[in-house]
């Protein structure tokens, strides 16, 4: 409801701040056309996918419709690959660049380099280390507070859980195995009992919870960092009953959430449009009106079917899960929610590229 | 005293005893032959002495003093240096870096100087009297005959006490072998040892001074080459006595022809042939190394390109690949030059090896018909005598005689009735050699045509209806049979090459 | 009686070998942990070495031809999209739609091959560049869009139990798939071809082997395959993600390396390759169950990948029955 | 005049024609953005390429030796997080450190080469089993992407000795030890037990010494590019290697080394490692959208091992009397 309102109020104010700026056409410095690149450092799956989309999206529609001339340039999955891409990229002197950096630290002498050359460098999602680029992130260190939290106030404090242990080498899923370790000492009552690898894929996510299955009789909640649906069929096909699941936000996981009778869970984002996002703050930083903070980190609200009080970090919101409105059964289950960030519409469809 | 003495010698490889106790001794000073058939041991005495193998018990003695040291590195130091049948060349070093390997003049930072090596090379070959091989040319560049030359040059250029010759006339043309001939000569009346190892009797009776021969892995026995007759030499080789090496010649030729060429040419190696081979005809193909032959036989097996044209059984064809030429409408089959690389897969059964050619024809709804199969493999077995334990047995682990009967095998399992025959003794023992050339003209009576290479031209004057000489690509004679003579041969070669 | 059968028994082969592994690494880990055997863990256990054993099937046939595949992963992904893409969630539409990428990818899968045979690309560089062409050619086709989820045909194929038995569906496809297998090595003109095109080309092409043929059809088989493994494993996931395939490359190469196969071709069977299979398979489940990190479990990986190729060297052997 | 320049090209161990392929792809770059290759940009290029070309380095000089080596992803990745999890400790001089780091490279190097020797073993699988092994030690040693790296090395990865950048002239020292090591007998020893073990062991070549040797080189620069990813990157990580694995291989193969063996160089793979990197530029520059690049990068790849191939088959006919 909090989150509806927000929105409403947010939108409003855009709207009001979109009429401002057609009502001052005299305003030419801000309408300048930027150009802007986005680095991609991999293609393989599908939230990268609807990351691109929103980006294209948000160069279409809304307040930056026509205010940026957007290039995608994608590497296959290599540090070298991307680093001569962005010295490609800057020996084409943008304006700005926004990066989805393969890792953390090797991109930062290139982008460096960027600002030294007076670009506007913007890193999301796996933001860099170097400390000129902006930076977008989803609040990482909250969300992996709040996933043991609702686990363990599901379970009433109570129970054995498995834990996956997401992506071997990912420095985010690094971050996320210390926090929840960290969070669930304080719950004595919480027992894990194994862990698991799915590599956010849901082959191995379905196979590793099956052997955890099988080798330990009672199970009472799993932490997924992946699909979760994986999971669900491995407890079907143990024929176990459901248990509480945390899972990451795909349209399919949610559907599944939402269908499977007698399933609790929780769904938590990391949310695609953060490229719109960044081109938004790049856009912002261009126009001469930069942030307060280097770093912007969003808490997302998170969906659930069962809304539990605890130790949630500030601002967490819960959200019922609701087919149709924040679930969408018709759309692709490999759809992230949510598709759309509060300042600009994304329908679920354009996110999707169904449209 | 004995340069060089093998005393009790034994090697074992798996189940089989390759030497059984054998025992051999030579002085400095000749040259000495040692003989026998396939399978006899003679390649692996050879290895034990270059280092190659080592022996499972028994001893080497050199100046009468036991050699411990193992490896090949070992035998050269100790003044061994082997020519082998089976080249140790490096094809993608070139030809001084062979010759001088391990051994190079090296720069102050210990680099090696290809001027020097070049040079050496260069001052080797002109002392040997060997001209025609660039020293910087990539050994994988060369033909097998020159590939030869280099070999025994290496071995000759560490001037050793032993010079080990294994077959090391197989593939080279005959002036070249009386240039090897008076090489080894020579450095036995230096007071050096040569051991020449041969089946072709008459460079052993040119140039050994004694003959030791060895059967089924023991000495036989020991004599002075001029006091013993060739006969008495192949019934010591084989424990029995031959009848006769060439088989008995009647001319079973059809007026039907079976294969006629014209303008047949093969980039510049052969500038259009024009021949007929007709049914129940075994032609003769001779010439000297690289002078067109291979070429005129991958050629018609289909395996490169050619220009001109062909028939086969009065029919205008253009063979495009083996498979084609094997295929039922043609009928061409070949008898490739190595069997081990180009013959057999030598890590297969005989039963796979023999009916690879001929699948197609076992072949019904796609699957292979198991006892069709079976039949043909042990008929083949049968009719070609060769000696397996069992079809399974692997082809690799038989003695080279029957590695070619296998192949031979294969090329009768299909449908082929032309049959080109690329010098099918070599590295072939005596009793097998007889064998093949008997099956040659059995063939030939049976209908086959038969086109047959050999560099051994006594076996063409003995077995082929006519022979046709090779030179520069071209045909310089053609002999029939009533004019065949090693000697004749021998000059249409030689005049070949004059008028070119 | 059977020949191919009698001469495994006579020499313990590395297939053997593999197979006695496997039941190792299966009653140790029983022991430890009782649930590990219950039958509808190893229902999924099944599953998921279906899977595995189905890409390599088509991995078996290029190695033992002397080659290698590392198209698999976006082969089998692009498989996997289309499947889900095409048929739009609908039963009927798999009669028209599994066909059509079936065939579709044993055309990738012989151009592959007909690159290789004909124009002499290494296989390494030609089946990795057709990799990197496949993943950019699939977002450029879809748009990366995520397609609708699986057909429920399929789900019911990949993911479900026959009800009597309670054994899984895949058991039964991968055994239908490993039989075609096995008759077409040992059993056909072609598979004969394949070990002689593996073990030397020469002497294969002398003997009237279609060499090029040869070597086309195992990638085109290599091809299909995959792209069946990529539609069924859509019905396992009950929808298509990207990235669906990554884990396929050095598992189908390492399970036919395990089953005994000479990576320089010649020598191997797909009997084996199962083996290999179902030894990765148990290997995977043995990190939860024994709580080990990605790190341990890729270092035990690595060793018993090692430890099954060392068992089938040669040398090896030849030391243990010295004594 | 044609058929000489074909087999000079198809001569010269095998890195002709990839020369030729990177000089037209360098001269479509500087066609279509002039100034593309002055020295500050040559830096650059030579710096992001580096990494690939110590990886190719090892690779090649194994793939002569008729081997392969995978395992160069792990060490990879070992060295990059040995260099970046000892930053705590004090006093650390950049030099030990460097040769510890080598130093392990080269043990991986040689227990390859043993495994492979003594067990007459496939390389492709012992190193496949290798690469895992070792890739699991750096997670072990560092679970994720991170760790520092002491802002000495890190000045080091930047630092331009003599006015030349250090990739530079990192990469001009590697030639010059290839114009050295390649009339070494070492390296003939190499080629020639790539080429015929059975010859090489005649020719008293050690199959052991010269397999020890090439993957011990081999180890040796995985372990170098690792070194030179954490002081170029400031931090390590236990799973990057992976990413070099098939471009160092396809690097050797476009630079005209035989997979079988015995032939080719290093001047080949350095050209190919170059052509890897600037199709990138290529594409940028067509103005491609992005997932097209990737799909030419691909063809590229199969387009010049063609030519490549073509080339050789062409001069090996016009060069041989067979």
């Amino acid at each position: 409801m909090k989150f509806n309102l927000l929105r409403k109020l947010a939108l409003g104010t855009l709207a009001l701040a979109g009429l401002f700026a057609a009502a001052l056409p005299a305003q030419s410095a801000d309408q300048k056309k930027y150009t802007i690149y986005l680095s991609n450092s991999v293609i393989g799956n599908d939230w990268l996918q609807q990351m691109l989309r929103s980006a294209e999206v948000s160069v279409k529609k809304g307040p930056l419709a026509g205010r940026v001339d957007l290039h995608i340039e994608t590497v296959e999955n290599t540090v070298q690959a991307q680093i001569n891409s962005l010295n490609n990229i800057i020996a084409a002197k943008p304006d700005a660049i926004i990066v989805h950096a393969g890792s953390v630290s090797a991109l930062d002498p290139t982008l460096e380099r960027a600002c030294a050359a007076g670009i506007v460098v913007v890193s999301f999602s796996q933001v860099v280390t170097a400390p000129c680029p902006w930076k977008v992130n989803t609040d990482w260190t909250s969300t992996n507070h709040d996933i043991p939290v609702w686990l363990a106030e599901v379970l009433g404090g109570k129970g054995k859980i498995i834990v996956d242990r997401g992506l071997p080498g990912s420095p985010i899923s690094e971050a996320s195995n210390k926090e929840i370790e960290a969070v669930l000492a304080k719950y004595p009552g919480i027992e894990v009992v194994g862990w698991y690898t799915s590599n956010y894929e849901l082959g191995a996510e379905q196979a590793g919870v099956a052997a955890l299955l099988a080798a330990n009789p009672q199970i009472d909640g799993i932490l997924t960092a992946g699909y979760g649906t994986g999971a669900i069929q491995a407890l079907k096909d143990a024929g176990r009953p459901m248990v509480p699941i945390v899972m990451f936000a795909y349209n399919g996981s949610a559907t599944a959430c939402a269908q499977e009778p007698g399933l609790k869970c929780m769904i938590y984002t990391h949310p695609p449009y953060l490229s719109a996002d960044a081109i938004k703050l790049a856009v912002d930083v261009l126009d001469g009106h930069p942030p307060a903070n280097n770093l912007t980190e969003n808490n997302y609200p998170r969906l659930t079917t069962d809304v539990v009080k605890g130790d949630f970090s500030k601002g967490a919101e819960f959200i019922k899960l609701e087919i149709g409105k924040n679930v969408f059964p018709d759309l692709p289950p490999g759809l992230v929610l949510p598709a759309s960030p509060a300042w600009l519409d994304i329908t679920p469809q354009e996110a999707a590229g169904t449209n | 005293m004995n340069l060089l003495e093998a005393r009790d010698i034994t090697k074992r490889f798996g189940g089989i005893v390759a030497l059984d106790g054998m025992h051999f001794a030579a002085k400095a000073g000749e040259v000495h032959a040692i003989l026998g058939e396939n399978g006899a041991g003679k390649s692996t005495f050879i290895q034990i002495l270059s280092g190659a193998l080592v022996a499972d018990r028994g001893k080497i003695m050199l100046r009468g003093k036991t050699v411990t040291a193992h490896g090949p590195g070992a035998a050269r130091r100790a003044g061994i240096a082997p020519v082998f049948q089976e080249l140790s060349l490096i094809s993608d070093l070139t030809v001084g870096e062979n010759i001088w390997f391990g051994d190079e003049a090296l720069t102050p930072l210990r680099m090696i100087s290809r001027r020097a090596l070049n040079a050496r090379t260069a001052a080797l070959f002109a002392e040997l009297g060997l001209d025609g091989i660039a020293p910087d040319r990539l050994v994988r560049s060369l033909s097998i005959g020159q590939q030869q030359l280099v070999e025994i040059a290496k071995g000759l250029a560490c001037d050793p006490d032993i010079l080990i010759l294994d077959e090391a006339t197989s593939a080279l043309v005959p002036h070249e072998v009386d240039w090897l001939l008076d090489i080894a000569r020579r450095r036995a009346d230096a007071g050096k040892l040569v051991l020449y190892i041969s089946h072709r009797m008459g460079e052993v009776r040119r140039v050994a001074d004694r003959i030791t021969v060895l059967r089924n892995g023991e000495t036989v026995g020991t004599a002075e080459t001029s006091a013993i007759g060739d006969d008495e030499i192949v019934a010591m080789m084989l424990g029995r006595r031959l009848n006769r090496l060439f088989p008995e010649r009647h001319a079973t030729a059809t007026d039907r022809t079976a294969l006629k060429a014209s303008g047949l040419s093969v980039g510049h190696q052969l500038k259009g042939m024009d021949f007929t081979l007709r049914e129940g005809e075994v032609l003769g193909v001779a010439g000297l190394q690289g002078h067109g032959q291979r070429e005129l036989f991958m050629a018609l097996a289909g395996a490169v390109r050619f220009g001109g044209s062909l028939e086969v059984w009065g029919r205008p064809v253009s063979i495009r690949s083996p498979r084609h030429a094997l295929s039922q409408g043609i009928g061409v089959a070949l008898l490739p030059e190595d069997r081990r690389h180009q013959g057999l897969l030598l890590a297969k059964p005989v039963r796979e090896n023999v009916v690879l050619a001929a699948l197609s024809r076992l072949t019904r709804f796609g699957l292979i018909d198991r006892q069709a199969e079976a039949d043909v493999v042990s008929e083949s077995v049968s009719r070609l005598q060769i000696k397996v334990g069992s079809p399974e047995q692997l082809a690799g682990t038989l003695s080279g005689g029957n590695q070619q009967k296998v192949v031979l095998a294969k090329l009768l399992a299909t449908d082929a009735r032309i049959l080109l025959f690329f010098d099918p003794t070599r590295g072939v023992d005596v009793g097998t050699k007889a064998e093949i050339f008997a099956m040659m003209r059995d063939l030939a009576a049976s209908g086959y045509a038969i086109l047959f290479y050999s560099t051994d031209i006594a076996e063409l004057v003995n077995v082929a209806d006519r022979v046709m000489v090779l030179s520069y690509g071209r045909i310089s004679a053609t002999l029939p049979a009533d004019q065949l003579s090693e000697d004749r041969i021998l000059r249409a070669t030689m005049i070949g090459q004059v008028a070119a | 009686m059977i020949p191919w059968l009698t001469n495994g028994l006579r020499s313990p082969s590395p297939i053997l070998l593999a197979y006695l592994g496997a039941l190792l690494i299966f009653v140790a880990v029983s022991l430890y942990s009782p649930g590990f055997a219950h039958p509808a863990h190893v229902s999924t256990l099944i599953v998921i070495a279906a899977f595995t054993g189905i890409v390599a099937i088509g991995q078996t046939m290029v190695i033992v031809g002397g080659g290698i595949d590392l198209s698999v992963p976006w082969l089998l992904n692009s498989a996997a999209v289309a499947t889900t893409a095409l048929t739009r969630s609908s039963d009927a539409a798999l009669i028209w739609v599994v066909p059509m990428i079936l065939v579709s990818s044993a055309g990738i899968g012989a151009i592959n091959g007909l690159a290789i045979a004909l124009l002499r690309v290494p296989p390494i560089v030609m089946t990795l560049s057709m990799n990197v062409m496949l993943m950019g050619l699939l977002f450029i086709v879809t748009r990366g869009f995520p397609p609708p989820p699986t057909p429920l045909a399929l789900q019911w194929i990949a993911n479900g139990r026959i009800a009597t038995i309670g054994l899984p569906v895949m058991l039964f496809v991968w055994l239908a798939l490993a039989a075609i297998a096995l008759v077409v090595e040992r059993r056909t003109a072609f598979g004969r071809y394949l070990y002689a095109v593996g073990s030397n080309r020469t002497v294969a092409r002398l003997s009237g082997v279609p060499v090029a043929g040869t070597t086309i059809a195992a990638y085109a088989i290599s091809g299909f395959t995959a792209g069946l493994a990529g539609v069924l494993l859509t019905g396992y996931a009950k929808q298509s993600y990207l990235g669906m395939g990554d884990p396929y490359l050095f598992t189908s190469i390492a399970a036919v390396a395990i089953g005994g196969a000479s990576i320089l071709g010649g020598s191997g069977s797909y009997l084996g390759t199962i083996a290999g299979a179902l030894i990765l398979t148990l290997l995977t489940g043995l990190l939860p169950i024994f709580r080990l990190d990605a790190g341990a479990l890729k270092v035990i990986y690595g060793a018993v990948i090692l430890f099954a190729v060392a068992i089938a060297s040669p040398q090896l052997r030849r030391f243990f029955r010295r004594e | 005049m044609k058929r000489s320049l074909s087999s000079l090209l198809g001569r010269t161990d095998g890195w002709g024609m990839p020369l030729v392929v990177l000089f037209i792809i360098a001269g479509l770059i500087e066609l279509m953005r002039p100034g593309s290759f002055g020295l500050e940009q040559l830096a650059l290029i030579c710096a992001s390429a580096m990494i690939l070309v110590f990886v190719a380095t090892g690779e090649t000089i194994v793939v002569m030796r008729g081997g392969i080596d995978l395992s160069v992803g792990g060490t990879l990745s070992l060295a990059s997080v040995i260099s970046a999890t000892r930053a705590d400790l004090p006093g650390l001089d950049l030099l030990p450190w460097l040769a510890l780091i080598l130093g392990v490279g080269f043990l991986i190097g040689v227990a390859n080469a043993l495994i492979i020797s003594l067990l007459k073993l496939q390389p492709f699988l012992v190193t496949l089993a290798t690469w895992s092994i070792v890739e699991g030690i750096a997670l072990i040693v560092q679970p994720s992407e991170g760790g520092t790296v002491p802002p000495v090395w890190f000045a080091w990865g930047y630092s331009r000795p003599f006015g030349i950048p250090i990739s530079v002239l990192l990469l001009m020292l590697l030639m010059l030890w290839w114009a050295w090591f390649r009339r070494t007998r070492m390296a003939n020893s190499i080629r020639a037990a790539g080429s015929n073990e059975r010859s090489a062991y005649l020719n008293r070549v050690s199959l052991m010494g010269t397999n020890i040797a090439a993957y011990g080189i081999s180890g040796v620069m995985a372990a170098l590019a690792g070194f030179f990813y954490a002081t170029q990157t400031g931090a390590g990580s236990p799973v990057v290697g992976a990413q070099y694995v098939l471009p160092a291989i396809a690097a050797v193969v476009i630079g005209g080394t035989s997979l079988a063996g015995g032939r080719g160089g290093l001047t080949g793979t350095i050209t190919g490692a170059f052509i890897l990197n600037l199709t990138g530029t290529v594409v940028f520059l067509l103005k491609l959208t992005s997932y097209w690049q990737i799909v030419a990068q691909g063809a590229i790849l199969v387009l010049v091992v063609i030519t490549g191939s073509i080339v050789e088959a062409r001069s090996e006919r016009s060069g041989a009397d067979r």
